[in-house]
């Protein structure tokens, strides 16, 4: 037990587990396999999109353009099937273009030197007049049918865009563990003036996490616009970026860098649909329904922070 | 202070230029500002609530028409969300430009008060369409049928297709929307007066966020296993409610037909739901033709013509005016006519 | 003996405006154990640097293994087989220990790209194991491990990089004496497989139980290498200082006066330690413990840094001290130990640093009193002989001398009664290290009773009226004044308990 | 002579690089729309940027200091919102006002107390506060807007003074204020320190969590006072008022040369890039150019803003 409260992600496990008891508790509906399976339905781009942002945030910055970046990509997905593409090449391309989203990030944040808050705030302009400007005002809506198969499809019994989820979760928490390249990340995030000296190059790393981010945001925007069956460029995404970022940090990462896991973020997208789903699920009265969630990631985050503090206390030896 | 003192300097500088600006300019402006008289330049500013849903870019279309036929000038803008404060800004930027009138769809009915008194100080010809702004400066109000028409048509569409018992859920665009709460009662009064059997379970918001309507409506079909009926009052709502009902239906988790789904609806967005049956009735007009009408309206007023009862607009028809309303009636939308949509 | 493994040939640095480093030659033999000495400011660390491949040398060659080369950075000159422990961590904090230790290493690396963990843990742990770091859990996470282990990590990480040439800077500083002497075991370790090791410290003398060699620097130029059989400390400080020697520590004329001015009674630094001394008017009292021992705790909790139980009196009367705002107002002034991070704000003026603790008192009502703040910030530049062009100069431009007068005389223009001074010279050059020694003593003659925090042996010698040696929390021995030698109190601040009978 | 010029005369510089961009702007637009350059127009414009500019003020200073508070525009909400449901059950409307002002200062209290006290990071808190106070705006009305002030009240908004804009006077007072203090004052000293060393305050025997509360507070107040100000312009609470508006008041920030990280940064500067931003918006809107445009142009500038600082910065 005292092993498990050392876990990094012990407390919003613990809380995410209280949170939905009191749901189970408060009605029936919540506690069943298919209201679970609703929950991660609902939640599968915030996944994706939530991998990309832990690896930002592990390298100490932040992105707020992923909404737009989803509303560009996810509105060119729409125009490329209006043209007849077929569904599979016009999601290739949709990715594509998520890439290029990440890439002129990347550059801007990487080469150019530029601090990531200001250009992804200012990407996140452009990018949102760009999606507009080329859906023309218009929906993109009544795609194919072979379409569908991205965001509702089954493979071997299982649902497609959550297959898709689990083997992006299970690539990223592999690179990100177990590869240099992901543990150049943690590196960099956690000591900058020790990788550089170490030889690990900050730039590389920052460009290739930010295009790495573009190609989630690109698949989970696909998955979006067939789930939904329909995308509206003027609000697609629109408070994704802060609810991912919440997620990341209530899933123990440090908006300074270095801390934080996969694991922990997917848990903090977790709590967060659980959340929306439960209150909706309690009849809880929609006025309530966004001060119950503000309050709870409030709260989730003091739970962090004591346990960072209590972590510290926890340090070896000496008196200083 | 020093840097204090520069800025304050650079802006008297800036007021000093505008103020010379202005009075050069003034007899340019001053010509095209004359009310009312034949000029070729009328100049109107059509504002919507906000740009990007596809309600408004065909709104656009139809107001771009009627600035063709009628030899007018129209500009057609918005913020990118349905923000007051911002609406307001732009007006008054307008104004500034010297609108011969505005057609506003007010996102606050009240905030545009002040704004709307300034544009009749100026003598600018003032026209709220889709949304109402009662008790203020505007001169009509465009719309298919008042908002409560249009809710109890709703909730009688709904209450018919149930069968007049069961439980009902709204979705709306924003729960701080006045033309969505306003629809949303008049819909709850219907069904308290006519079908005392439903019950309004609850009232979902999506924020004008596609996604959040798509969970909301698979929400509300899991927390409510006996819903009969949803009713989306926006138009992001209807295809949102009809695609989970649609996928629930091939998941096997919902029998079909037993949710009915009505609501405002653009028909080429609901199009295939329409079609294959799990809407059966979308209530709109054209929004094309709205716009078209607002401008032909303004166009009147800004010669100084007569608004009456029974007026035949072009491309639109024969309109009824009830005192400063101006309706150009509602349409249904079933399986039989919608391919003769084209917006 | 055999060939030089690394070879210096006349090494000159410049940096604009000054010339760090003129003409040294420098070699280095396998299986030797080679002491770099000097004063700060006399190019130690420049030659480290150049020798690490932090700095390109402005003129000179380097010769490893008879070859010609150059290191284009730190990773370069480790891959080339030579590593360097520095003073300061260089680490992940928030990776395991065996990360650190094999950052980025390809060899580590397996099929699909795969780190292979089990290897990397099991090799990380045998290098710490080597090193007497048995207990040390590589799994863990640096943060959570204390500062004597990080130091492990640093020179298992070194030594992992199979280096012919080691340079270890002040390894000892953060150690403690019991990890002193596993330490100088792995040095001999290494000595007898071949590899070469730089030895920089200060201490005497680790210098005499582990050196073969001894090479001395001052003001950029080499003086001598000599066998170590053939100096003593004396000569060796003779090298090292030149004919300043006697100067650096001014004549204690004065006697400090009777009362009490602050009573320390059971302070708690843990849960389970406090300590209790008592300070005297216009006295100088050392506190000397080495790192872990609890006095930078001291320090923290004199100025409310920390909190925690016991009684704090000043002048008789019980003061709460639960912030620096508290302790200030009870006039006691602290000057930290590390001035980068606690001292100085960088990009501002010496004057708004000075006036920084000031400011209520500088001001009329809100407003801030440009006038008095200018006559003050003037009045303690001429007092303490801050050298710059004008005092609306951006402190990042002083030397590091200069810099640490403005973190004192920030605090001397409070006029406290109780003046906490930790490491007042860390980092700075012999001639203002004077400087700072003669205005420490003018202030006590001047009725400022100091407590003099410091992990330099002649400094606390040199300067107190009295010595405290705090060792695990507990204060050991009282030193009188002239009572104390170097050896004596490391002795007492190492393992006190082997004497016998002090407690 | 250059090298012993401080970080700050660089300031100088970028504020008169930022009033050249200005004053490209007003000549580009004077040229391109007969309508531009007017007293009307500006000071249309001057009425217009007062809630940005309030919000700025604050922005500016926890900037400078090395944070950010991203929950200012449901802050406004929330007090607005507060300030007419007061009114609403009767209570007299100065008394409504000190009531809005009031819910923002605990706004800001709360921020203040976990972000300062608790040394919680600011991002992270302020993004909860404001997904809970838009919530809690809704759960005070039930999201319907507020309305019939007394006409007394819409003097704060719609009333001009000699021509010119009574709430733009307010603004300019208010910056003038502000920027005596970080000027004049011990706190600007303390505000600049903590952005570019936060220990050394402390060792200096000065509560960093003191001023950064205040810090906060005063963006609470400042906040609410916005929203008091908006509600007089528009003659209405609502629930939506101030969504998304800490983006326009960061970008104006952000502009006006205040470094990301903090420790630089003037008011002087966020004044101007203030007038940036509402200038750029307001021509192109009389140039009737698409609100998707204007953002990508607002998003370029601030790409050019940030990468000519790199220039001839650091």
């Amino acid at each position: 037990m005292k092993r498990l409260l050392n876990v990094h992600e012990a407390p919003i496990i613990i809380f995410t587990i209280a949170v939905f008891l009191l749901f189970s508790v408060i009605s029936p509906d919540f506690f069943q396999l298919d209201n679970i399976k609703l929950i991660l339905d609902q939640n599968i781009s915030m996944f994706i999109v939530a991998i990309g942002m832990t690896m930002v945030i592990l390298l100490g910055g932040m992105d707020l353009s992923v909404g737009s970046v989803l509303a560009v990509t996810a509105t060119s997905v729409g125009l490329f099937l209006g043209q007849g593409i077929h569904p599979w090449i016009a999601a290739l391309m949709g990715i594509g273009i998520g890439v290029l989203c990440g890439m002129v990030n990347g550059y801007f944040i990487a080469v150019r030197k530029i601090p990531d808050i200001i250009v992804t705030l200012a990407t996140m302009y452009i990018f949102r007049g760009i999606a507009v400007g080329i859906s023309g005002g218009t929906w993109m809506t009544n795609f194919p049918e072979g379409f569908r198969f991205f965001g509702q499809g089954q493979l071997l019994g299982i649902s497609f865009p959550l297959l898709i989820a689990v083997v992006l979760i299970a690539v990223f928490v592999y690179l990100l563990k177990f590869t240099r390249s992901g543990r150049k990340i943690y590196a960099i995030g956690g000591n900058g003036s020790a990788a550089k000296l170490a030889g690990i190059s900050a730039a590389k790393s920052k460009f290739m996490v930010y295009v790495l981010t573009g190609l989630l945001v690109g698949i989970a925007s696909v998955i979006f616009a067939s789930k939904v069956g329909s995308v509206q460029a003027s609000t697609a995404g629109n408070s994704l970026s802060f609810e991912v970022m919440a997620a990341v940090l209530i899933g123990g990462g440090s908006i300074f860098g270095g801390v934080g896991t996969v694991a922990g973020t997917m848990l903090g997208v977790l709590f967060m649909g659980i959340i929306k789903n439960g209150l909706i699920i309690s009849k809880v009265s929609p006025f309530w329904v966004d001060a119950t969630t503000g309050f709870l990631i409030i709260l989730a985050i003091v739970i962090n922070t004591l346990q960072r503090i209590r972590q510290n206390k926890g340090k070896e030896g000496d008196l200083i | 202070m020093k840097k204090v003192a520069l800025t304050l300097m650079t802006g008297v500088l800036a007021l000093g230029l505008a103020a010379c600006g202005a009075n050069g300019s003034q007899p340019n402006v001053g010509g095209d500002a004359n009310q009312g008289s034949s000029t070729d330049a009328r100049t109107y500013f059509m504002n919507p609530k906000s740009i990007g849903p596809a309600y408004w870019a065909a709104a656009e279309k139809g107001a771009k028409r009627a600035a063709d036929d009628l030899n007018v000038e129209v500009l057609f803008n918005a913020p990118t969300e349905a923000d007051s404060s911002k609406q307001i800004n732009m007006i008054q930027d307008m104004l500034t430009r010297k609108v011969d009138g505005i057609g506003v769809s007010p996102n606050d009915a009240k905030a545009v008060g002040p704004v709307f008194k300034k544009a009749a100080g100026q003598d600018v010809k003032i026209v709220t369409w889709d949304s109402d702004a009662p008790e203020t400066d505007r001169q009509y109000y465009v719309a298919p049928a008042t908002d409560q028409e249009v809710g109890e048509l709703l909730a009688r569409t709904i209450g018919e297709e149930i069968g007049g018992s069961g439980k009902v859920a709204f979705m709306v665009a924003g729960l701080g929307s006045q033309n969505q709460i306003a629809k949303s009662d008049a819909a709850k009064a219907y069904f308290a007066a006519n079908y005392p059997d439903i019950e309004v379970v609850t009232t979902v918001a999506s924020d004008d966020d596609q996604q959040k309507a798509y969970a909301n409506a698979q929400n509300l079909i899991k927390t409510y296993p006996e819903l009969r009926g949803i009713i989306g009052f926006a138009g992001g709502e209807p295809p949102a409610a009809a695609e989970v009902v649609e996928q629930a239906v091939k998941a096997g988790t919902l029998e079909k037909n037993q949710i009915a789904i009505t609501g405002i609806a653009v028909p080429s967005v609901v199009k295939n739901y329409i079609k294959n049956g799990t809407i059966k009735t979308d209530i709109i007009w054209d929004p094309g033709k709205l716009a078209y009408a607002t401008v032909y309206i303004l166009d009147q007023l800004a010669q100084g013509k007569e608004i009456t009862d029974g007026m035949e607009i072009p491309t639109v028809g024969a309109v009824k005016v009830d005192g400063q309303n101006v309706f150009i009636g509602t349409l249904e939308v079933t399986a039989d006519n919608v391919d003769s949509f084209d917006f | 003996m055999s060939q030089p493994v690394l070879t210096m040939e006349g090494i000159s640095k410049e940096f604009p405006g000054v010339k760090a480093l003129s003409g040294v030659n420098f070699e280095l033999f396998p299986g030797e154990v080679h002491a770099l000495m000097g004063e700060n400011g006399a190019g130690k660390s420049t030659l480290m640097k150049i020798l690490s491949g932090v700095y390109a040398p402005t003129q000179g060659t380097i010769r490893l293994k008879g070859k010609e080369t150059s290191f284009r950075s730190p990773l370069d000159a480790q891959r080339q087989g030579v590593s360097i422990i520095h003073q300061e961590f260089n680490l992940f904090t928030n990776l395991s220990a065996a990360e650190n230790i094999f950052i980025d290493r390809p060899e580590m690396v397996g099929r699909f790209g795969r780190i292979q963990w089990s290897k990397l843990y099991n090799e990380a742990q045998r290098l710490v194991d080597s090193i007497g770091g048995g207990e040390i859990d590589v799994r863990r996470e640096v943060r959570h491990l204390g500062v004597h282990s990080q130091q492990v990590v640093e020179i298992a990480k070194a030594l992992s990089f199979q280096a012919d040439v080691l340079i270890m800077d002040e390894p000892s500083a953060a150690l403690p004496e019991n990890e002193v002497k596993k330490m100088f075991d792995v040095v001999n370790r290494l000595r007898a497989q071949g590899v070469a090791i730089v030895y920089v410290s200060h201490r005497m003398k680790e210098i005499f139980e582990i050196a073969d060699k001894v090479t001395v620097l001052r003001d950029g130029v080499k003086i001598d290498t000599r066998s170590i059989e053939d100096v003593t400390e004396q000569s060796l400080i003779q090298m090292m200082v030149g004919k300043e020697v006697h100067r650096l520590y001014p004549v204690r004329d004065q006697e400090p006066g009777e009362e009490t001015v602050l009573k320390v009674d059971r302070l708690s630094l843990d849960s389970a330690h406090a300590v209790s001394f008592e300070l005297r008017k216009g006295e100088i009292l050392g506190l000397f413990g080495v790192p872990g021992s609890g006095s930078h705790t001291v320090a923290e909790r004199l100025f409310g840094l920390k909190r925690g139980t016991g009684d704090i009196l000043i002048n008789g009367k019980a003061a709460r001290i639960n912030s620096p705002g508290d302790a200030k107002a009870r006039k006691i002034a602290y000057v930290p130990p590390d001035r980068h991070r606690q001292g100085i704000i960088k990009p501002m003026s010496i004057r708004q640093n000075l006036s920084l603790p000031m400011l209520p008192q500088l001001s009329k009502g809100l407003v801030l009193d440009r006038g008095r703040i200018r006559r003050m910030s003037e009045e303690y530049m001429e007092k303490l002989r801050i050298k710059a062009p004008s005092d609306e100069q951006s402190v990042d431009f002083l030397s590091g001398g200069n810099q640490q007068k403005v973190v004192i005389g920030k605090w001397l223009a409070s006029k406290p009664e109780i003046l906490i001074l930790e490491e007042p010279t860390r980092g700075v050059d012999v001639g203002a290290k004077a400087e700072i020694y003669n205005i420490i003593h003018r202030l006590a003659r001047e009725g400022l009773s100091i407590l003099l925090i410091s992990s330099e042996m002649p400094e606390v010698i040199g300067l107190s009226d009295r010595i405290l040696v705090l060792y695990k929390g507990e204060i050991v021995h009282e030193f009188a004044h002239g009572e104390a030698d170097q050896e004596q109190l490391l002795q007492r601040a190492s393992h006190p308990r082997l004497e016998g009978g002090i407690l | 002579m250059s090298a012993w010029l401080s970080g700050f005369s660089l300031k100088s510089n970028k504020l008169l690089v930022q009033l050249v961009l200005l004053l490209f702007i007003l000549v580009l637009f004077s040229i391109l729309s007969p309508y531009f350059l007017s007293v009307a127009n500006f000071m249309n414009v001057l009425n217009q940027m007062v809630e940005v500019g309030l919000i700025a003020i604050p922005m500016t200073m926890i900037i400078i200091s090395g944070a950010m508070d991203l929950s200012v525009g449901s802050i406004l909400a929330f007090s607005a919102v507060s300030m007419g449901v007061a009114y609403q059950q009767g209570v007299n409307i100065w008394v409504s006002v000190g009531i809005g002002l009031l819910a923002g200062l605990l706004c800001g209290a709360v921020n203040g107390y976990l972000i300062a006290r608790h040394r919680m990071q600011a991002i992270v808190v302020t993004i909860g506060m404001l997904v809970m106070l838009r919530g809690l705006v809704y759960v005070i009305n039930e999201g319907r807007p507020i309305s019939g002030f007394p006409d007394a009240f819409y003097f704060l908004g719609q009333q001009y003074i000699g021509g010119i804009p009574f709430n733009a006077i307010f603004l300019v007072a208010m910056f003038l204020l502000a920027s005596f203090v970080m000027k004049k004052t011990r706190f600007s000293t303390y505000v600049y320190g903590i952005g570019n060393n936060e220990e050394v305050v402390r060792y200096s025997g000065i509560s960093v969590v003191r001023v950064r509360f205040i810090l906060f507070m005063l963006s609470g107040l400042f906040s609410a006072i916005a929203g008091v100000f908006l509600v007089s312009r528009l003659a209405s609470a609502e629930a939506t008022s101030g969504t998304n508006i800490e983006l326009d008041v960061i970008t104006a920030t952000l502009i006006g040369g205040t470094h990301i990280f903090g420790g630089r940064g003037s008011l002087a500067g966020t004044f101007v890039g203030l007038l940036i931003i509402v200038f750029l918006r307001n021509g192109l809107n009389l140039l009737g150019v698409s609100v998707l445009y204007q953002a990508v142009i607002l998003g370029a500038l601030l790409l050019l803003a940030a990468g000519n600082k790199k220039f001839n910065g650091e």
